[in-house]
């Protein structure tokens, strides 16, 4: 790749910082930070004044390296006689994530390579599926996943506009699952003993849950608790439905 | 093989209808008309003297491949044991229970603006749905919620998995 | 052509998707499974000898029928449909996700350096990633992994079929 650059290729400020270190033919483990940050700087107010927007991201590495410059200026540990912990490099962490961020384009060059399904190869019926985008919409594929349920639930959401409804309380959920798990076990044994129930709950919280899930359960009268005597074995039993 | 031949094969492969000689002749202009039918004979010929899976056959004035006809007894079997699909109704019938549950029905229709009975039967057939119990008011509705197979289908150890909506919202926003 | 080879051919030529091993076997109980797997490897030979406009390959842990890439230009042409493309940003997201997996967004956020929101919620409409889980950390945030479409569209085995992270390493400083 030639670089002309124009700056919208930019994908984002670590892609910028490598594009600098390229261009300047920098050995990435010696970057001189004054050199670079100046570049860097530059390189953000010339996006300001063709009223790119910046991000924030942008401004926050200018922060960093502004701050590992100042540290550099400070004396080095080694001259630092009472310095009695080593101090790292400062451009290390920097250095690392460049590094990193590299190998990750590197590898996002290499997958854009390979022979892409409906880009340089084609399945039976290809022109099949360009039609189903269209007038298939009603179907969803084979594949379920969970983000098509929360995207199904927030789209529904978004049309009623209740702000109120946004909130999904998990104490609710939590509890809802326990009274499913309680039916579960009963239907498979018909009849268990309160201990049985509550044993084998890992911590508190769910031991209150359950207790609150057979309270509920009584209510609606979903399952039935009696006992044998005043200390006697509480047990609980499916109600079946006539 | 030589390419425009290659080429034919591979436009009539991934065409969902018969392909007519027309529109291949639309994609190699510089090949005869003459010259694409002789090929396409070829390629029949080939198919049938190979004696495969499927065949190259002239249908509705097109061109396409299709199974042997020996053959509908395996292919009906395999097709059979596919999975189904969620139908986007069901989809969001579901989306309302998973969230809202103990779910009533005429609450589930509410949320939707719509009548939801076919889909949560579907749902219930399917066992992704099931009764809960009957809610502690007048004429005491049925209440739904989600079930194990729930779960397994959508790869989630519990409920509290799922998503919430503000971290929905997050990416719908960022977006 | 024997009849349990030609079979195969016909159930992998009417699927949708990939298809695997295991399900040919549930259509043909009575061949052995390395037995299919010894025909499936025939056919892909066969296939591959022909230098006809269409191949089969391994594609997401299955068997599919697919055009030869260098037909693409033909392909697109005929089909008239523009070639999906990938941002540079949501392919970035992408590979990190791939090599990652099971990753946070906070974390692809930091490998990358820009706040990757939107490509990700993209990747999920596009069904190139999944949620898998959360995390067991305070906050239980959301883990990000690829699908099966995802080696499907890639046009991979299986997640191994990757160059590793180190290999990329290499090639890079080789360049």
């Amino acid at each position: 790749m030639g670089y002309e650059v124009k700056l919208e290729i930019f994908e984002g400020p670590l892609d910028l910082l490598l594009h600098l270190i390229k261009k300047n033919e920098i050995n990435i483990y010696d970057i001189p930070i004054t050199l670079i940050t100046e570049q860097y700087l530059s390189h953000i107010e010339m996006m300001k004044s063709l009223n790119l927007d910046v991000a924030g991201e942008y401004l926050v590495l200018a922060a960093t390296l502004i701050h590992i410059k100042s540290k550099m200026l400070l004396p080095s540990p080694e001259e630092n006689l009472e310095g009695e912990e080593y101090e790292a490099d400062p451009r290390s962490e920097l250095v690392m994530q460049l590094l990193e961020y590299e190998v990750f384009k590197e590898a996002a060059t290499q997958l854009g390579q390979r022979p892409l399904l409906e880009r340089d190869v084609f399945k039976r019926g290809s022109s099949a599926e360009e039609k189903n985008v269209d007038e298939g919409k009603d179907e969803i594929d084979v594949d379920l996943n969970v983000f098509d349920l929360v995207e199904a639930f927030y789209r529904i959401i978004s049309t009623l506009d209740k702000t109120e409804l946004m909130e999904i309380d998990m104490e609710k959920m939590s509890l809802t699952e326990k009274i499913n798990e309680i039916m579960d076990r009963l239907a498979e044994k018909k009849k268990m003993t309160f201990a049985e129930l509550l044993g084998g709950q890992l911590n508190k919280r769910m031991i209150l849950y359950t207790f609150l899930a057979i309270l509920e359960l009584m209510r609606l009268r979903m399952i039935r608790v009696y006992q044998a005597g005043s200390f006697g074995v509480i047990r609980v039993a499916l109600v079946m439905e006539k | 093989m030589e390419d425009s031949k290659a080429i034919i094969e591979a436009i009539i492969f991934t065409s969902e209808g018969p392909v007519q000689v027309d529109k291949i002749k639309e994609v190699l202009p510089d090949v005869e008309k003459d010259e694409i039918s002789r090929l396409l004979k070829e390629l029949m010929e080939e198919y049938e003297k190979r004696g495969g899976g499927f065949l190259l056959l002239e249908v509705a004035g097109g061109f396409q491949f299709r199974t042997r006809a020996d053959f509908s007894y395996w292919i009906n079997k395999f097709l059979k044991g596919r999975p189904a699909i969620l139908s986007r109704a069901a989809m969001e019938t579901l989306a309302v229970i998973a969230y809202k549950q103990p779910v009533l029905k005429s609450e589930i229709d509410r949320f939707r603006g719509v009548d939801s009975g076919s889909s949560l039967k579907g749902l219930l057939e399917r066992k992704l749905v099931r009764i809960m119990g009957r809610k502690d008011v007048p004429g005491r509705p049925i209440m739904y919620g989600t079930t194990k197979k729930f779960l397994e289908v959508f790869n989630l150890k519990d409920l509290s998995e799922l998503p919430t909506l503000k971290e929905l919202k997050d990416l719908h926003e960022e977006a």
